[in-house]
């Protein structure tokens, strides 16, 4: 009889995870015993404080890189903790945006247009269950880069997926397009999921083992042939690639991206990528590594198919959030040159471009929640028409982190973009280079048309108007602009704590 | 027979099951295809935690039964919403979403 | 030699010309006077200069100046420097002599001209850059003047350009200009290239060693910036259309100078020519050509300016005639060029007292008579007549009858074939001069009741008689003991004697002058027989009729320069529109189209958003099918 | 001394001035502006006589480390031609500042914006003349497209968007292609003996003939398009057209020459090979140009536009210069670069004036000026006698040199660049007899002859264009060693002339 | 094609039948669940399909998740989804024709080439060892084993687990409660209400529809004491739908009116 062994779990590497879930525990707890007055703040309060906590807490743990916890199910190394920073930051700032209630439906489960949908948003009431979920998405998101087992990684997906999918739903205004945009996500994303364990369930037969470390050792020496390898990774991939919306599995994104309250858009769109683009990062530079000879190709293609689709189809949008989405997708292309690339190089020059892309995508939602008519936002391109007029420093912010994402000299986005594609270039990779280059070029076509509607066109009195941003919403918009630009123009010190800092353990 | 009989009976199921979801439309059975997706996964797994000799397979069979009943409940929850919405349990009638 | 005062040959005009344009309406009062006095000092100073050549031994006389440094790159070194040597200082003379008169003849012609000031700037702007153009000591800084005097013409021509006819003749002038200039600049490429250098004394140095095929591509570089600036054939259409600007500027420029530097640079270059046979047969064919070219016209034209003009050009064709027979000719066309600038000044001169008196009419149909009214101008024009049509013993029968006599004895075919032409234009020289005289002041009076014929101030007149002297002395001053051709010898080789002559200078001269009566007595019998009709008739043959139209050579450039010309423009610009332009917006609009046809995947249908996932996967798993296979 | 740098400094510095003024004070705007410029200028001489015209080293050289990650330096360094350039611009800029005082009135934005662009611009231009380090020369050379943007866009006319969308996208389609060839050569410079940007290392580089030449392609339809050669050309007539004649003259004055600028800095020192496989190429292209240019500029029917064609043309003969590879055509080239800057800087700035006092560019509508407005009419004359290359302007001289520079290598291109001249006579012609001469037709009877400021702007201009058409020395006496020593890194010397070369067989 | 590749040793014999029994069928119920008009019958049909998974589990020596395959997924959730669709509507079921342009035949073709995809490439694959068997980690039962693991190499997977049980949790309550902000009207407000606006002849409620010898239905109205028909009887959603019926034919002979 074996004897049973507790677990030892190294709690405080494990600490930045549970305090989130600590605090998700505690919002719930507030959401069923505190009073409808006081709830709004305090949730905020609760959460703002347990990401800061959990930031802290990752902080202080830079230190201990390079080591496991949970028994091995996760690895606490350089890119852990620059990723998980980087989600619990985004966090901060997506928060900032999810405070404005405004966005959300106060009870989610009347009928749209009913009298009781009406009555409950006179009633001033707020929906604060969103902050448990963003919580509990934080968590899976903080989790899923770091898990070094299929068990864990799977797990984590959910965790960051469910309240997704979720919050997907809860937008106040043109709640059917929202309901629609939850369904949507849900349903393909539990279809990807599907693939993704199916993956899984193949690179557990092909090694016997369910960590990364496990597969790596099976593929470093294995003995049979590697189809079930590859058939596990072509199907994990299908449900990674899925999550950073790849090309052809990127079809929910316009949709969800416009569908959902801008503000989850926001923190969506940010730390998603960065969850899933962590968890590639891993997989393929821990535990695929060996094998890139099989995945390679595969990845650049998509990668190339992925750019070129992104830039092109955002050309002909006429909505400023499905044209967001359709950048991501862009930049899922451009970053999965960092995935291909395969080297030290790729690896920092992802989590920058993670970095300043999940930033530079807040600021733009952040604005896009501040263009409003008597019903809501307007997302429609073609009334934002004269915005430079009406507001001139919100569209320069604006117009700012646009040619961030069209990767102009002296902003975060051109800083990513090189060190990206020469990471790509140095890998051997050429053609993404020269393909990322010109897709770049189509890419500056749609951001600058945005630029053209807001400060060259005639605004048309139409009642669109911007209105004035409550100080969270200031302090994204303003901190992610200055962000960008100090990465743009001084990135050195972000640039060397990443090179120092990331390296993966296997 | 062999042990890898079982696999093919997984790949048939996971694939019948992706087929469902596209042509289905009902929200409902799409989503129940999906399960059976999941559920042919979970075949692979076990069948394969045989064929490995450990149990990490079942493990993560089992796990993937609890997320998938926790995916369920928010799933279902989701279609509820539209159903009421809508008067309608169709994916193709959410179709507001699109270009 | 070296000297110092060589730049203020030109300095001084320019001065003048700078501070006339930039001091504006302040100098109207006095710019006329200043402009005049400073071309006058700039022929003392040429004067003084001569004195001193005179002083010194033949091959002493050559003096320059270095200025500065211009151009040094690499070995490409041009100085700008100046060159005074036997050949400038005949034009030095020629130009600030003749110009001075005719600033002092435009004081009074343009005395009721508002913009008098401006037209003596320009006048003097013009002599400056005509003395640069005979000063410079190499083909760069000859480019220099040789395109400053382009640019004095353009304004000069175009001096009235609120008349859109005259704006155009300015700038058909400047670009038939251009055209000869881009020989020049070819001819300079081509010898830096060849020879390395650019100066007049580094090529003649060179040019020894030269392959003639470089030296031949230079030569006939030169002849055609000769061919522009010197209205020869095929360039020669501008000329005429340049009588649009005052007189005083055909006189001097457009008869007397500017219109000669072709002449000048075939001769300054006589090195090149001589080493290039093919080129300077080249020469002396478009000098024939032009010649009758020039004569012809000439017969047909009733404005006495266009007639004159014709008249200048294809007295060039002679010079250009001379100056492509090599050592032989080189002096005679000079003397020429000299003789020339003052018969035919003054003619002009006397054409503008003439349109003076008539209230700018230049329609000779329109004369008559005015012999009476105007009676120095008539003497002084008379003269003149009878130098240009080479009576002796007047300045033309020197020059002219020189160079037909050396054309003939160019020896076999050649010689007969450009003697003829030669020998046959003055014949229609005699026919058409004597037209203008007869048309012009004898007859009847053609002019209606409104003009009041009268004889011009003496400011006018002076100028005219100053020239009417040249004409009438010029030619034995300068075949006086072959002075010309002495005096020119160290720049040009003169060609020994007269070997194998193929006819004996007396026949020629004999043969020529019962031409020139021929024309005289076919032209009395024409027009001084006949009344003339104060309109044109137009019942004439179709070979008059081309004579009117210049020998059809505006229809031939517009036809096959112009036109095509337009075409090709409206075609450029519509391609550059559609094809170009059009790419680029080609690949906007397909990126756009492609981008919808893309975008239309997003059905809004979950299910086919699952599809694509589904194949997706599927695609992947194709791939390791086959990879694995 | 850091001249440079202090050169960059000055004018962000009024940019920030300025921009700190209240909007209202319209008038204190423009006198800082100008001030700023003007000191600039003064500074920019006081350099230049510093400068060591025989010392073919960069010099006033300065290396702060920028981004140690990528081995990239904020390095500045500049030889003669780099000199050249650099007075260009910071000359130009108080007169376009001076002559264009009321330009900005217009506009969308305020006086004081127009301004705070114009100055950064500025700072850009000196930038990415100095730069000495590839990548800083990158980020100076896309950066400055924004600010030229927006002076287009804000302060132009006509279909003004459309111009400076057409203007960015296509120099940034260019950049691109850069950057990747940029991307290529960091990644070839660290495979051999470490991540450099530094202009000098890179051209120490080995490189295969393919590699070499498809970099060398990157770099060269950058500066093709931003020349812009055929048929790169098509942004420029509609950017001209639609910018305010100040922005008209920095852009094919100063901005356009980067073009012209990079391919002697950076296409012939980094790739001499290619530089060598191109060249018949290039040497085409260039012909075309200056064909092509001259007879659309014949063919316009609007000066703005005609200038525009008429740089294209003259553009060509730069281009031509370039690759002519000789010292004649190198110093050439650069001269006229200079040359060019102020001839269509005269050109534009009258043509502005005629445009702004008629209410119309267009040809057709002027008539009979010179008898209205002789002093404008007569600048306009002289600054077309400049284009058309009259000897005794400046540019005369710097054309000339090209010729025979290419001559002496490429005689048929010489000679059929040559006719350029007889067409350059047609284009100038053309306009001056429709516009200046014939009767005054309607319209044009009231029309304002220059002011004082006006005056006082382009005085300098015409006479700069006068002496240096008789005593360019002070330009060739710097540009000589520069070019000589470019050539010679390029790996080419003069062809020695047929005779010499006959005895040296001998 | 079923020349497998894995070298994995013989299973035993019954195994195989019952294999080879339930396989079939398996795939079969799979297919009848794709295929099936009725939601409710591929509700049956999918819980048929996990029931014989059970069996393969435990056949598979996972007895643990054999038994959580019934329970969990088979009771629970399979019960949730029937729960769901009896809210949605037991009959509810697809119409045949599709919507989307071509999906049909890509589906179609995607299926076949799917399944056959994958089945050729598992077809193609080794391991390089044979089957291991789970007899010997089952060695102490196969729940002590997996709990071994489950609570101890697993168990940081296990416990973010409950995270997902939250989740799900809240999820449910967020989209599917529905606290009342007004209250429901009881019956007392109802009745307070009819009586106080209607007219006091139907206050106490609207006759009932009509009941024949051959129809007992809502849409045949009532008949009046005179003998119309009373169109109040009958739901006015009927009326407006046109599903009502007439009360003619319904009625009896009128007395004395057949002769």
């Amino acid at each position: 009889m074996t004897v049973f062994v507790a677990p030892s779990l190294s709690y405080s590497l494990l600490a930045p995870i549970l305090i989130v879930l600590g605090g998700a525990v505690i919002t719930v707890v507030f959401e069923a015993f505190l009073s409808k007055a006081i709830r709004p703040v305090a949730q905020l309060s609760v959460t703002l404080g347990t990401l800061v906590l959990a930031l802290v807490q990752v902080w202080r743990i830079r230190h201990e890189s390079s080591l496991t916890a949970a028994m091995g199910s996760v690895a606490i190394d350089g890119p852990a903790i620059l990723l998980q920073a980087t989600v619990l930051i985004l966090a901060v700032l997506g928060v900032f945006l999810i405070a404005d209630n405004e966005h959300f439906t106060v009870v989610a489960a009347t009928l749209p247009g009913s009298e009781e949908e009406r009555a409950s948003i006179q009633s001033g009431e707020k929906l604060t269950e969103v902050y448990p979920l963003t919580l509990f998405a934080v968590a899976g998101m903080m989790l899923f880069p770091i898990a070094t087992d299929l068990i864990t990684l799977f797990v984590a997906l959910e965790v960051l997926s469910l309240p997704l999918y979720l919050m997907a739903g809860l937008s106040r205004r043109r709640r059917l397009m929202s309901q629609e945009a939850a369904l949507k996500y849900f349903l393909l994303g539990a279809f990807s999921s599907a693939f993704f364990l199916f993956g899984a369930a193949f690179l557990y037969g092909y090694s016997g083992s369910v960590s990364l470390a496990g597969i790596y050792d099976a593929i470093s020496g294995g003995t049979g042939n590697n189809v079930f390898l590859m058939i596990g990774i072509v199907f994990l991939s299908v449900g990674l690639l899925f999550k950073v919306g790849a090309v052809p599995f990127h079809a929910w994104t316009p949709d969800v991206y416009q569908g959902a309250p801008t503000p989850i858009t926001a923190f969506m769109a940010a730390a998603t990528k960065v969850a899933a683009f962590g968890a590639i990062l891993r997989i393929f530079y821990t535990s695929f590594s060996n094998a890139y000879w099989d995945w390679r190709p595969i990845l650049t293609v998509i990668a190339i198919i992925t750019m070129v689709f992104g830039s092109v189809v955002a050309i002909s949008q006429r909505d400023i959030k499905r044209m967001l989405a359709y950048s991501s997708i862009a930049h899922a292309g451009f970053l999965l040159a960092g995935v291909i690339a395969l080297n030290k190089a790729g690896l920092d020059a992802s989590i920058f471009y993670l970095f300043a892309y999940g930033v530079a995508t807040l600021g733009a939602f952040a604005v896009v929640t501040l263009v409003r008519d008597s019903a809501g936002e307007v997302t429609d391109l073609n009334r934002w028409a004269g915005l430079g007029k009406r507001s001139p420093f919100v569209a320069t912010i604006f117009a700012t982190l646009l040619l961030a994402f069209a990767g102009i000299p002296l902003t975060s986005g051109f800083i990513g973009k090189f060190s990206i594609f020469s990471a790509a270039y140095e890998s051997g990779n050429k053609l993404i280079v020269v393909v990322g280059v010109l897709s770049s070029a189509i890419a500056a076509y749609f951001y600058v048309r945005v630029i053209v509607l807001m400060f060259f066109t005639d605004p048309a009195d139409d009642g669109t108007s911007v209105i004035i941003p409550s100080i969270l919403t200031r302090a994204t918009i303003i901190s992610t602009f200055a962000i960008t630009i100090f990465l743009g123009v001084f990135p050195a010190p972000f640039l060397n704590f990443i090179s120092s800092t990331a390296t993966f353990i296997r | 027979m062999n042990a890898a009989n079982y696999l093919y009976v997984s790949a048939l199921l996971f694939s019948i099951g992706a087929i469902g979801v596209v042509v289905r439309r009902n929200a409902i059975v799409v989503f129940m295809c999906i399960e059976l997706m999941l559920n042919a996964s979970n075949l692979a797994f076990v069948t394969f935690a045989r064929i490995n000799g450990n149990l990490d397979g079942q493990v993560i069979a089992f796990f993937t039964m609890v997320v998938a009943a926790c995916e369920v409940v928010v799933g279902l929850a989701i279609i509820v919403t539209i159903y009421r919405s809508r008067r309608s349990a169709s994916v193709d009638d959410a179709s507001l979403l699109k270009r | 030699m070296t000297s110092n005062s060589l730049v203020y040959l030109i300095a001084l005009p320019l001065f003048g010309s700078a501070v006339l344009l930039l001091a504006g309406r302040r100098s109207d009062r006095w710019g006329h006077i200043l402009a005049t006095v400073l071309s006058g000092s700039a022929f003392v100073v040429g004067l003084v200069q001569f004195a001193q050549m005179l002083g010194r031994s033949n091959d002493q006389r050559a003096v320059t100046q270095k200025l500065f440094s211009w151009i040094s790159v690499g070995t490409f070194k041009v100085d700008a420097s100046l060159m005074l040597d036997q050949l400038s200082i005949c034009f030095v003379l020629l130009i600030t002599g003749v110009g001075t008169l005719i600033h002092i003849y435009s004081i009074a012609y343009m005395s009721h001209d508002l913009d008098r000031r401006r037209f003596f700037a320009y006048l003097n702007l013009f002599i400056a850059a005509m003395l640069l153009l005979v000063l410079g000591d190499s083909y760069l800084n000859l480019y220099v003047g040789w395109e400053g005097v382009g640019l004095a013409s353009y304004l000069l021509i175009g001096f009235w350009n609120q008349k859109p006819a005259y704006a155009t003749a300015a700038k058909k002038a400047f670009v038939a200009n251009r055209v000869g200039d881009l020989g020049l600049s070819l001819a300079i490429m081509i010898s830096f290239a060849t020879m390395g250098t650019v100066s007049f004394a580094g090529v003649k140095e060179q040019a020894g060693h030269a392959s003639t095929g470089a030296l031949t591509a230079i030569g006939i570089m030169l002849l055609i910036a000769a061919t522009g600036k010197s209205a020869q054939f095929p360039l020669q259409a501008w000329l005429g259309d340049a009588m649009a600007g005052p007189t005083p500027v055909s006189a001097l420029i457009h008869a007397a100078t500017m219109v000669t530097a072709g002449v000048y640079l075939i001769t300054r270059s006589n090195f090149i020519f001589d080493a290039a046979p093919t080129a300077q047969l080249l020469v002396a064919i478009i000098g024939a050509i032009t010649l009758l070219f020039g004569a012809i016209i000439g017969t047909a034209k009733d404005d006495i300016k266009k007639a004159l003009a014709a008249s200048t050009m294809s007295q060039i064709g002679y010079m250009v005639l001379g100056a492509g027979l090599g050592p032989a000719g080189y002096a005679f066309a000079i003397m020429h060029l000299l003789t020339h600038g003052f018969f035919k000044a003054g003619m002009f001169l006397g054409a503008g007292s003439v349109m003076h008196g008539m209230d700018d009419e230049v329609n000779m149909r329109r004369y008559g008579g005015l012999r009476k009214f105007m009676p120095i101008t008539f003497a002084t024009f008379g003269l003149g007549y009878l130098a240009i049509i080479g009576v002796p013993p007047f300045a033309g029968f020197y020059s002219k009858d020189k160079i037909i006599e050396v054309a003939f004895n160019a020896g076999g075919i050649k010689g007969i074939t450009l003697g003829g032409a030669a020998l046959l234009g003055a014949a229609i020289t005699a026919f058409y001069m004597t037209r203008v005289v007869i048309l012009t002041f004898a007859g009847s009076k053609r002019w209606d009741d409104k003009a009041h014929p009268h004889e011009s101030p003496a400011l006018m007149w002076l100028p005219m008689v100053l020239l009417a002297v040249g004409s009438v002395t010029s030619g034995i001053i300068f075949t006086h003991g072959n002075s010309l051709q002495n005096w020119l010898a160290p720049v040009v080789a003169t060609s020994p004697a007269h070997e194998g002559e193929l006819l004996k200078p007396a026949v020629v001269s004999i043969l020529a002058l019962v031409l020139v009566l021929a024309g005289v007595g076919l032209a009395i019998m024409k027009y001084l027989r006949k009344p003339v009709p104060s309109e044109a008739p137009t019942d004439v043959s179709i070979f008059t009729r081309i004579a009117r139209r210049d020998l059809l050579q505006d229809d031939f450039n517009e036809a096959v320069f112009m036109r095509p010309g337009q075409k090709l423009t409206e075609v450029l610009v519509a391609t550059d529109e559609l094809l170009v332009d059009g790419a680029v917006r080609g690949v906007a609009h397909i990126t756009q189209s492609t981008g919808r046809t893309l975008g239309m995947t997003q059905t809004g249908f979950v299910r086919s958003y699952a599809m694509w996932i589904l194949l997706g996967a599927i695609g992947l798993l194709a791939t390791i099918w086959v990879v694995t296979l | 001394m850091k001249w440079l740098t202090s050169l960059m400094l000055l004018p962000l510095l009024g940019a920030v001035l300025v921009a700190t003024l209240p909007k209202a004070k319209e008038l204190l705007a423009k006198q800082l502006a100008f001030g700023t410029t003007l000191v600039v200028a003064v500074a920019g001489i006081a350099m230049a006589t510093q400068f060591q015209r025989d010392n073919v080293d960069l010099q006033f050289a300065e290396s702060h480390s920028w981004i140690p990650t990528f081995g990239i330096n904020y390095a500045v360094g500049i030889d003669g031609i780099a000199l050249v350039l650099i007075l260009l611009s910071v000359l130009l800029a108080p007169i376009v500042v001076l002559a264009g005082w009321n330009e900005a009135v217009g506009g969308r934005w305020s006086v004081k914006g127009f301004y705070v662009l114009i100055l950064i611009l500025e700072t850009m231009m000196i930038g990415v003349f100095a730069a000495s380090d590839v990548f800083l020369f990158y980020v100076f050379f896309e950066a400055m497209l924004i600010p030229v943007y927006f002076l287009i866009g804000g302060y132009g006319t006509g279909a003004r968007a459309a111009a400076a969308v057409k203007f960015l996208l296509y120099s940034l389609f260019g950049g691109l292609l850069m950057l990747a060839s940029i991307i290529a050569i960091y990644v070839i410079s660290g495979e051999q003996g470490g991540h450099t940007f530094d202009i000098n290392a890179l051209s120490q580089l080995r490189l295969s003939s393919t590699t070499e030449n498809l970099l060398f392609l990157g770099f060269f339809i950058a500066f093709a398009i931003k020349a812009p050669l055929w048929p790169f050309h098509t942004w420029l007539p509609d950017a001209a057209d639609s910018a305010t004649p100040g922005t008209s003259v920095l852009l094919l004055g100063v901005l356009d020459k980067v073009g012209t600028f990079g391919m002697i800095r950076y296409c012939l020192t980094l790739f001499p090979h290619a530089s060598k496989t191109f060249t018949p190429v290039i040497i085409v292209l260039a012909v075309i140009s200056i064909i092509y240019g001259a007879f659309l500029a014949i063919g316009q029917k609007d000066f703005k536009r005609l200038i525009a064609f008429t740089s294209i043309s003259h553009f060509g003969f730069i281009t031509l210069g370039i690759f002519a590879m000789t010292s004649q055509g190198h110093s050439g080239a650069t001269l006229y670069m200079f040359n060019h800057g102020f001839s269509t800087a005269a050109l534009f700035l009258v043509a502005g004036w005629m445009a702004s006092r008629r209410g119309s560019s267009k040809i057709a509508d002027f008539g009979g000026l010179q008898r209205i407005t002789p002093i404008m009419a007569w600048a306009f004359f002289f600054a077309g006698m400049s284009s058309l290359a009259l000897p005794g302007l400046s540019s005369f001289v710097s054309e000339f040199l090209v010729l025979v520079g290419t001559y002496t290598r490429y005689p048929v291109a010489a000679v059929i660049s040559a006719f350029g001249i007889v067409l350059a006579a047609l284009y100038i012609l053309l306009p001056i007899q429709r516009a200046l001469h014939g009767p005054t037709t309607d319209g044009n009877e009231s029309l304002t002859d220059l002011n004082l400021r006006e005056k006082i702007a382009i005085a300098p201009v015409l006479a700069v264009i006068l002496v240096l058409g008789f005593y360019p020395a002070p330009l060739l006496n710097v540009i000589n060693p520069a070019a000589a020593h470019s050539i010679a890194k390029a790996g080419f010397s003069d062809p020695l002339s047929a005779i010499d070369s006959k005895g040296a067989t001998k | 094609m079923m020349n497998l590749a894995i070298e994995v040793s013989k299973t035993s014999t019954p195994e195989s039948v019952l294999f080879w029994i339930l396989g079939p069928a398996c795939v079969l119920a799979a297919l009848g669940m794709v295929l099936a008009k009725k939601a409710v019958h591929s509700a049956i049909l999918l819980a048929s399909v996990m029931i014989i998974l059970a069996i393969f589990y435990i056949a598979q020596d996972a007895l643990f998740l054999g038994i959580v395959q019934v329970v969990v997924y088979t009771g629970a959730v399979m019960m949730l989804f029937l729960f769901i669709l009896m809210l949605v509507g037991v009959d509810t079921s697809d119409s045949l024709t599709e919507t989307i342009p071509f999906l049909r035949p890509i589906a179609i073709l995607s299926a076949l080439g799917f399944g056959g995809l994958l089945i050729t490439l598992i077809g193609r694959a080794t391991l390089g060892h044979p089957m291991v068997g789970l007899t010997e980690v089952n060695i102490e039962g196969n729940v002590p084993a997996l709990s071994q693991l489950l609570f101890s190499k697993y168990v940081w997977a296990f416990e973010v687990v409950s995270a997902l049980l939250v989740t799900a949790a809240l999820g449910a309550m967020v989209l599917a409660h529905n606290h009342r902000l007004v209250a429901r009207p009881t019956q007392r407000d109802l009745s307070i209400a009819r009586f106080r606006t209607g007219s006091l002849a139907t206050a106490a409620g609207l006759p009932n529809p009509g009941v024949y010898a051959l129809h007992n239905a809502v849409d045949v109205p009532a008949l009046l004491p005179d003998g119309t028909p009373s169109d109040a009887s009958i739901s006015a959603m009927l009326v407006a739908r046109g599903d009502v019926l007439e009360s003619l034919p319904f009625q009896l002979p009128a007395k004395g009116g057949d002769e």
